[in-house]
């Protein structure tokens, strides 16, 4: 037998070989993103959105909860760019505040979403089997209620609320998220590499974390982005049928669907929420449509 | 082949019986009771606890629960708590609104989604593209309630020409079809594009045009034949999608669809109602993915082959 | 046979011409469809409307909620606690079954059997025996004096129904079946969209001027209104959206419909929890809100403050009333520092999603906040907040109250403390108002009556178990050519005197 | 028919990618008579499939261009005819067959069909005539006519080949150009779909191009030898010349890293080093930094061609050198 | 030299819809210490499955694997652990076969790692050491593997089952899916490392010229059964079996003027799923005879360590 404890490979000579730069592979994404003028675009809309949301009440003219029911349905004014609802309360500023619900809701539901869907997958992924049978087959139970009903259900279940809401945005996009991280953990488990692993003796656990996670997370960020843009959609059209945010919260899908009893009077109170969701909405799509191009292995060579 | 999908559509049998328990178990979570939302604010405790065993919801859940499977097994999904109809003769007197919604919805993504893909693939980073992918990125990124309300603006309001309500004349069905239609349009015409493009790259797209043969051929027979296999599975996917969202399609239009009464349903806890609307539903979704599965056969031999040999 | 020919040709043009204008059809929109035309079945004022065309009741109310005869000519009282109906005679149900005291026997009987759980039920509680005299004399016996036994019957649960056909549909009846004896006929449902009515030929007053009646459901207020500027509807009886009402007011293609309704909506405490147990904190809420505002905002005029628990147009609503607790932060802020909470406190209002209660809440709560109560709202599905605020919600709840036109009805079911856990959502029990309701159902002396409630309306807005707001005004439209339309304060329209003109 | 039947001068294909301009082909030259096999050696990287494809007029573009050349069939200059001429060439009078045999069928296809599109859109055929036509051609690459009808999946990767090489020959090609047509194929599969195409192309009589790394493969089916290396024409020459007297000092390299399955002990000498960086070719002569023979000349001057009757090398070691060839 | 691995009546069945796949079906062989064992077929004959469960990456369905004479097929999973410092592989494809995700320097240092040895920074060095051992510039560190091509990513996978000094190393068609030029590197490198280190390989792969280059012994698969193995050069000049005869037929060979007969085979490799029965290559055989069907033939002795499965062998 040989050397043991690996002797043979006497460390050399001190550390004086000089190294090349580490460039992680998410340098390189981040390289081909640069490169895609479209996904640059949707990406400093979303940054734009963030800050906007952040600095909201700093940029807000006026504070969105403030009624004033004399200035009530103002059509848009120097003083009130965007008019005044039907409290008086300047839409702009409710706009603006408005970024930071979407925002939230977006995430925290994408949150959940792919935290346990991404869970749900890895361990059906990675072990196969029954186990991954019947996982999947509750993601099929899933799958079969339309995606707004089951939210409208758990919604009336658990009770009208913003952390409600996102639970529930989170829950019906769970499938999505379970399968995406199923099929790509199936892929890497079968990949060399993981045998590799197997065979310099690393655990289960070790391989779950170290490789197949880390080599998931394309597809998981890219579905996450979307995820976002449908998840603030999802939650939009939520509020819009009535259930979700306590008024009141300055929320886009809310503020539209007040506004639709005023469509013939003040279309505006409808026309620039519905605007803004669909401008973050299209720019997390673009910016996620970008980041899917810039990590497809495919267009790597 | 048959027994595959014999054996297929048993499977829809544990997926449904899933659905059943998660909607019973999520409506009779919610608190509230429908007894007292059918006596509303004035009824006595007395009068609510005697409609409540009328109704049998006196009863263990799981007692329920059994009841109402055991009916169901038996085509029975109750009646309606609110109107006292049958829940069957319910669903069945507005699917064909909403089936119709569906099935429009579906043609006009179809009739839209597909050329602009197919358009938006050849003419690969063209200003063409450019527009067709853009115009298919927007379609999937508006809410479509905004898309309703401003259609509503615009045609009914503003220049009226289309009725805003009902669903009597073929114009009712135009605006509803395209609130409907216009995120499937969106995916499968991106969907159409992709797989145009990854299809194009395939070694046989270029054997088959180092045959010298036209390019009208090489689309329509080597192209597109392997394009819409992928189209036809986002179709069934969106089909399901398409299904939830005539909720929204049909309070904006107030059309008398599945989706609203399904909705009501939830916010009067009318538990048949829901139960049966929601695993009707399900039963759709199940039939449609069973539909695009026999598609698959149709459009590829491969599929056609391994229903064949599967027990 | 060329004459005959002529002739006929003649008749078919003549009929071509005059179809449309024959077939008179008058077309509504309510919010929603209809959910049952069996009357006993439902609690729902879009099926009432219905139901109040196609069957008729012992009496009924006219557009002042005065009581006047249907399918009772007249009545006595021999004692306290017993009724003697006179019906009419010669009146034939939709089925062509006569009407007679049985049927009237056979509907009490059936609401008030456990077994059809009737919503209905609560009216006739007091009912203990009914029985027909003969054919056409009934004689409903009470438990114990009732007064607002006139007004109970007058109720569209009340009406009255055919045996026959009950029984001959089963379990389809109110779905496929209604047969009543009013004006129009049933025709046809088509579920979620809309009912058909025709009208009836036999009707005891004499045919409608209408023919078809078409009602349906149309949950978006703008919606509605497009669809009658569109010519969708003739008819929009009650739920006209209030913001666009002053545009159509100043229309003339277009008539309009305004009562004071018999509902009012108002903020209630669930006096249980801290501190709304407090009366001064409830006075300071009082004061502390804006009712004008909220009129201005959400009813865009169209309401008034409260001026007490029961809506101008109830009976027994004391005209001498003026408005409760008229706006004064000042002192609202003055009774909360008498009440120990001069920084305020932390409370949770909880509506559904209504427009009008959501938006209601939403400036309360604004108002509110400017006397240092922090008040956060909270949205529940319907059937949970009246779940919830029946078995004790965690502070203040918006809700609306119709009643039965009647101010027993407008008070016992909300204020007695014997409801206390059902329909008494403010968990208050106060003896001195549950004897003042007891006295008042008892005493069959109108006037007395009247005393009583005056009496009874001034000692809940001083205890005040909740926060008035406004009385609101029902709002209709039509458009020209409807003629005879008049919009009742319950809501619950006859159509049978309109006309079309051409 | 005077002259060569193909004849590639100067041909120059670059693709502009993202990363930079890779140089796949540069200044490529070579020809073939009607009826020869000319093997096309050269491993991955070395522009072979790019200079198949430019003949086919199929590089794909974007982001492929071809920048010069002129590649001469059958007295006509392909490069300047229009698409519509192409298609009249393609498929007809020369036709390729591409590496992998799972791929190069169309899935959804009937096999049959596949074959008799190319006699349909050439020959003027009834889709009957053509039908007929397909199914002898099936028959000539061992596969029964009736299986006409079935698709891709039902054949095994071997029988595929054969379709392809049916499908290939269908319409009697002057020119067959495959592009390693047996890689993706096992040895005893790869022997019987080798002799198949070598019986074939002595009955049709056609030229052949054979892309190939496999120096074993250009033994068993080549009259001529092109050597590649990073885009260009090394060494060229007859079978006997190249394989009996290699000159070029990459060329001798591949036949050193080969292990001699005929000797009993073999020593492999591996050409040492990379290949090049195609965005970043080097100076001079390209195979310079794995040259053992390298010169100072080589690093700065691009070798000229020696022509020694019909073996001709591109390397500084056998001319003056300095002059770039044409 | 003792055997460093024996093999007896290893089986692997892969289970599918359709029925078993006879991956490896009943297969003994034995490598003696410090030499190289070739195991050489065509795709889907089992060769690169017995590879695997040769250091247990599967589990075998049946049969016994001798390691220094102890059986690993059974062993426990302290054992297993234990082992995996014993017996390596390095695999075919260059590219699925290191992680994208972690650097050079990662990869090859995750083994030691895993098993505790050194510092950080020891355990930095001895990558260092290892990587010029395999002939990689040590400056490549912190490289993705998708920046090297695919002969230095190979070296990668030569560093990674070297770091924990194995004495056994299954190399899977480690030169397949690389050019020829970097195959002969690769092969040098192979060797000169078995001499440096005493290593033991089993050298999985279908190219009978690189087999026969690097292989003391050589044993040809055919659908999952040893169907001939002998000493390298034996079954060059002496090919018994005629699969091994069609084999070496079929390898094209870069010479002017060689003799050698035509031997082409009919037909394609049945399907594994139900092999044929008797002798499993009789369905492509051109000496068939009737027993051949019928019988299995077992690989006998044929003097001289030569072993051959086939009736007709005398």
């Amino acid at each position: 037998m040989n050397n043991e404890n690996g002797t043979l490979f006497a460390p050399s000579s001190g550390r004086t070989k000089e190294r090349e730069k580490r460039r992680s592979p998410w340098w390189e994404v981040w390289r081909r993103l640069r490169r895609n003028k479209a996904a640059v675009a949707g990406m400093s809309v979303v940054i734009l959105l963030v800050v906007v949301a952040v600095l909201a009440p700093v940029l807000a003219p006026y504070d969105p909860n403030q009624t004033n029911i004399k200035m009530r349905l103002q059509g848009p004014s120097s003083e009130h760019p965007l008019g005044t609802d039907n409290f008086g309360r300047d839409m702009l500023s409710r706009i603006i505040y408005g970024s930071r619900i979407s925002l939230y809701v977006g995430f925290v539901a994408v949150g959940i979403g792919a935290v346990f869907g991404g869970i749900l997958g890895a361990i059906g992924g990675y072990y196969g089997g029954r186990l991954d049978n019947f996982i999947m087959r509750c993601m099929d139970v899933l799958l079969a209620i339309p995606q707004i009903i089951l939210a409208i259900a758990i919604v009336g279940a658990l009770g009208t609320s913003l952390l409600n809401l996102m639970i529930a945005v989170g829950i019906s996009q769970l499938p999505r998220y379970a399968r995406v991280v199923r099929a790509s953990a199936l892929t890497v488990r079968g990949q060399e590499y993981v045998e590799a692993a197997r065979a310099v003796g690393a655990s289960d656990a070790r391989i779950i974390l170290e490789n197949i996670l880390p080599n998931c997370m394309a597809p998981i960020i890219v579905q996450s982005t979307l995820g976002v843009a449908q998840a603030i959609l999802s939650a939009a059209a939520l509020s819009f049928l009535g259930l979700g945010i306590q008024p009141p919260t300055a929320e886009w899908g809310s503020m539209l669907s007040s506004g639709r009893q005023f469509l013939r009077n003040a279309p505006y109170l409808t026309f620039f929420p519905g605007l803004a969701i669909s401008v973050v909405v299209l720019a997390l799509n673009i910016f996620g449509d970008g980041l899917r191009d810039s990590l497809d292995p495919k267009l790597r060579q | 082949m048959l027994r595959y999908f014999l054996k297929r559509l048993m499977f829809l049998i544990p997926v449904l019986l899933g659905v059943s328990v998660v909607i019973f178990s999520i409506v009779h979570l919610a608190p509230g009771d429908p007894a007292e939302v059918m006596l509303g604010p004035s009824a006595t405790q007395e009068e609510i606890t005697n409609l409540r065993e009328q109704l049998g919801l006196t009863k263990p859940l799981y007692v329920q629960y059994g009841i109402f499977l055991t009916n169901a097994l038996k085509g029975d999904l109750g009646r309606s708590i609110k109107s006292n109809a049958p829940v069957v003769d319910e669903i069945m007197e507005r699917f064909p609104a909403t089936l119709t919604l569906a099935v429009l919805g579906m043609i006009f993504a179809i009739a839209i989604g597909l050329p602009l893909g197919i358009l938006a693939a050849l003419k690969q980073n063209t200003w063409v593209d450019a527009l067709c992918s853009f115009f298919a990125l927007v379609g999937f990124s508006i809410p479509n309630f905004w898309v309703g309300l401003m259609l509503m603006l615009l045609l009914s309001i503003y220049i009226p020409i289309l009725p805003s309500s009902g669903f009597d004349s073929w114009k009712n069905f135009i605006m509803p079809t395209i609130v409907l239609g216009i995120q499937t349009m969106a995916v499968i015409a991106r969907m159409t594009r992709s797989s145009m493009l990854e299809v194009i790259r395939q070694d046989y797209v270029r054997t088959a045009r180092a045959k010298g043969i036209s390019d009208r051929l090489v689309l329509t027979r080597h192209i597109l034949g392997n394009v819409l296999i992928p189209v036809v599975t986002i179709a069934g996917i969106y089909f399901g999608h398409q299904l939830g969202g005539v909720v929204i399609t049909e309070t904006i239009f107030s059309i008398p669809g599945l989706g609203r009464l399904i909705v009501d349903a939830i916010r009067a806890q009318d538990y048949p109602v829901v139960q049966g609307g929601v695993l009707f539903f399900a039963l759709c979704v199940g039939i449609v993915n069973l539909l695009v599965d026999l598609l698959y056969a149709v459009l590829d031999p491969r599929i056609k082959a391994q229903y064949r040999a599967a027990k | 046979m060329n004459k005959f020919r002529t002739a006929a040709v003649a008749l078919v043009l003549v009929m071509a011409f005059c179809l449309p204008a024959m077939a008179a059809e008058l077309r509504l929109a309510q919010v929603a469809d209809v959910s049952s035309l069996d009357p006993h079945k439902v609690s729902d004022i879009y099926s009432a409307n219905v139901i109040r065309q196609i069957y008729s009741n012992l009496v009924q109310v006219n557009e002042n909620m005065e009581i006047v005869p249907d399918l009772a000519e007249k009545w006595e009282n021999p004692d306290d606690l017993t009724w003697i109906f006179h019906l009419r005679k010669g009146v034939k149900f939709h089925n062509g079954e006569p009407f007679t005291a049985a049927a009237v026997k056979y509907s009490i009987e059936r609401i008030k059997d456990p077994k059809t759980a009737s919503p209905g039920a609560t009216h006739l509680k007091e009912v203990a025996s009914v029985e027909a005299v003969d054919d056409y004399t009934v004689k409903i016996v009470t438990k114990r004096p009732f007064a607002p036994m006139l007004m109970s019957l007058t109720r569209y649960e009340t009406s009255i129904l055919n045996e026959k056909a009950v029984t001959a549909a089963g379990a389809d009846y109110g779905s496929k079946a209604a047969v009543g004896t009013g004006p129009f006929m049933f025709e046809s449902w088509s579920r979620g969209d809309k009912v058909v009515l025709v009208k009836n030929p036999d009707y005891f007053r004499g045919p409608a001027a209408i023919d078809t009646v078409v009602y349906r459901g149309i949950p978006e207020d703008a919606t509605r209104l497009v669809e009658l500027e569109s010519g969708g509807i003739d008819l929009i009886p009650g739920n006209f959206p209030y913001q666009e009402f002053a545009n159509i007011e100043k229309n003339d293609k277009y008539l309009t419909y305004k009562v004071p309704a018999m509902s009012t909506l108002y903020m209630g405490l669930n006096t249980e929890v801290k501190p709304l147990g407090d009366k001064l904190v409830r006075q300071a809420m009082n004061y502390a809100v804006d009712k004008q505002a909220i009129v201005d905002a959400v009813y865009f005029g169209f309401a008034a403050p409260s001026k007490g628990p029961l809506s101008p147009v109830i009976w027994g609503f004391d005209p001498a009333r003026k408005a409760a607790y008229p706006y004064n932060p000042d002192k609202a802020r003055e009774l909360l520092k008498q009440a120990g909470y001069a920084d305020g406190f932390d409370m949770t209002i909880f509506s559904d999603n209504r427009t009008e209660r959501r938006s209601a809440a939403e400036l309360i709560q604004a108002y509110l906040a400017e006397v240092g109560i922090r008040a956060q709202i909270e949205l529940m599905e319907w059937s949970a907040l009246l779940s919830t605020s029946a078995k004790g919600i965690g502070g203040a709840f918006m809700l609306g109250w119709t009643g039965t036109g009647d101010a027993d009805g407008g008070l016992t079911p909300v204020y007695h403390s014997a409801n206390i856990g059902s329909s008494n959502r403010f968990r208050r029990k106060n003896e001195a108002l549950d004897a003042l309701l007891e006295k008042g159902t008892a005493t069959l002396d109108q006037e007395a009556r009247k005393k009583v409630y005056a009496e009874a309306q001034e000692l809940i807005v001083e205890d005040c178990p909740l926060v008035f707001m406004i009385s609101q005004e029902l709002l209709g439209a039509s458009t020209s050519k409807v003629k005879g339309f008049k919009l009742y304060p319950n809501m619950i329209s006859p159509l049978y005197s309109v006309t079309l003109a051409e | 028919m005077n002259g060569p039947l193909l004849e590639v001068a100067d041909l120059n294909v670059i693709y502009k990618t993202y990363e930079g301009t890779v140089a796949a082909v540069n200044g490529v030259e070579f020809s073939l008579e009607a009826g020869r096999t000319l093997g096309l050696v050269g491993e991955s990287g070395a522009g072979k499939t790019t200079t198949a494809l430019s003949i086919m007029g199929l590089v794909p573009s974007p982001p492929g261009i071809i920048t010069s050349g002129s590649v001469n069939f059958a007295g006509k200059n392909l490069l300047s005819l229009s698409e519509k001429e192409m298609k009249k060439i393609r498929g007809n009078h020369i036709s390729m067959i591409f590496q992998d045999p799972m791929t190069s069928l169309n899935p959804v296809v009937t096999v049959g069909v596949q074959i008799s599109e190319a006699l349909v859109a050439h020959q003027n055929l009834s889709e009957a005539e053509a039908e007929k036509k397909a199914m002898e051609m099936l028959e000539k690459v061992q596969i029964p006519g009736q299986r006409y009808r079935e698709y891709p999946h039902e054949f095994s990767g071997g029988m595929r080949q054969r379709v392809v090489i049916a499908m290939a020959l269908a319409c009697n090609p002057g020119l067959i150009i495959a592009d390693e047509p047996t890689t993706a194929l096992d040895v005893t599969i790869q022997a019987q779909v080798l002799e198949l195409m070598r019986s074939l192309k002595e009955e049709f009589s056609t030229a052949m191009i054979m892309i190939t790394h496999d120096l074993g493969v250009v033994g068993e089916v080549c009259d001529h030898v092109a050597v590649m290396y990073a885009g260009r024409i090394v060494e060229t020459g007859s079978l006997e010349q190249i394989f009996g007297n290699a000159r070029h000092p990459y060329t001798l390299g591949l036949f050193r890293c080969i292990p001699d399955i005929e000797e009993e002990t073999s020593k492999i000498r591996p050409i040492e080093g990379l290949m090049p960086d195609p965005l970043d070719l080097p100076s001079g002569c390209p195979f310079h930094p794995r040259c053992p023979q390298c010169m100072d000349l080589c690093r700065t001057v691009v070798p000229g061609v020696l022509d020694d009757g019909g073996h001709r090398v591109m390397c500084h070691l056998y001319g003056k050198g300095g002059a770039v060839h044409g | 030299m003792a055997d460093l691995i024996k093999v007896e009546n290893l089986v692997k069945y892969f289970p599918v819809a359709a029925g078993n796949v006879h991956a490896v079906d009943d297969v003994s062989f034995a490598i003696k210490e410090g030499e190289t064992l070739g195991l050489v077929g065509e795709s889907g004959c089992g060769k690169s499955t017995t590879g695997r469960l040769l250091i247990r990456l599967i589990e075998a369905t049946s049969g016994r694997i001798l390691y220094r004479g102890r059986d690993i097929a059974s062993a426990d999973k302290k054992t297993l652990h234990d082992m995996r410092k014993e017996m390596q592989i390095i695999f075919q494809d260059p590219f699925s076969s290191l992680d994208p995700r972690k650097s050079i320097g990662e990869t090859i240092g995750k083994p030691l790692e895993i098993f505790g040895m050194g510092s950080k920074r020891e355990r930095e060095e001895m990558v260092d050491a290892l990587m010029e051992k395999v002939g990689l510039s040590p400056r490549l560190f912190y490289k993705y593997p998708h920046e090297l091509d695919g002969g230095r990513r190979q070296r990668v996978g030569i560093a990674r089952a070297l770091s924990l000094s194995p004495s056994f190393i299954v190399c899977d068609e480690p030169v397949s899916a690389l050019d020829v030029s970097i195959q002969a590197q690769i092969l040098n490198l192979l060797q000169e490392l078995q001499e440096t280190m005493k290593l033991t390989y089993l050298f999985v792969s279908h190219d009978l010229s690189v087999v026969k280059h690097i292989s003391n012994r050589i044993a040809v698969m055919y659908l999952g059964k040893i169907v001939e193995s002998s000493p390298s050069l034996e079954l060059f000049s002496n090919t018994l079996h005629p699969y091994s005869q069609a084999l070496l037929a079929a390898v094209p060979i870069p010479k002017l003027d060689r003799k050698r007969e035509r031997f082409i085979l009919s037909g394609g490799v049945p399907s594994p799923i139900n092999p044929p029965s008797g002798c499993r290559f009789h369905t492509r055989c051109p000496w068939k005879m009737d027993i051949c069907s019928r019988e299995e033939p077992p690989l006998t002795d044929r003097g001289g360590g030569h072993f051959v499965a086939c009736h007709k062998v005398k």
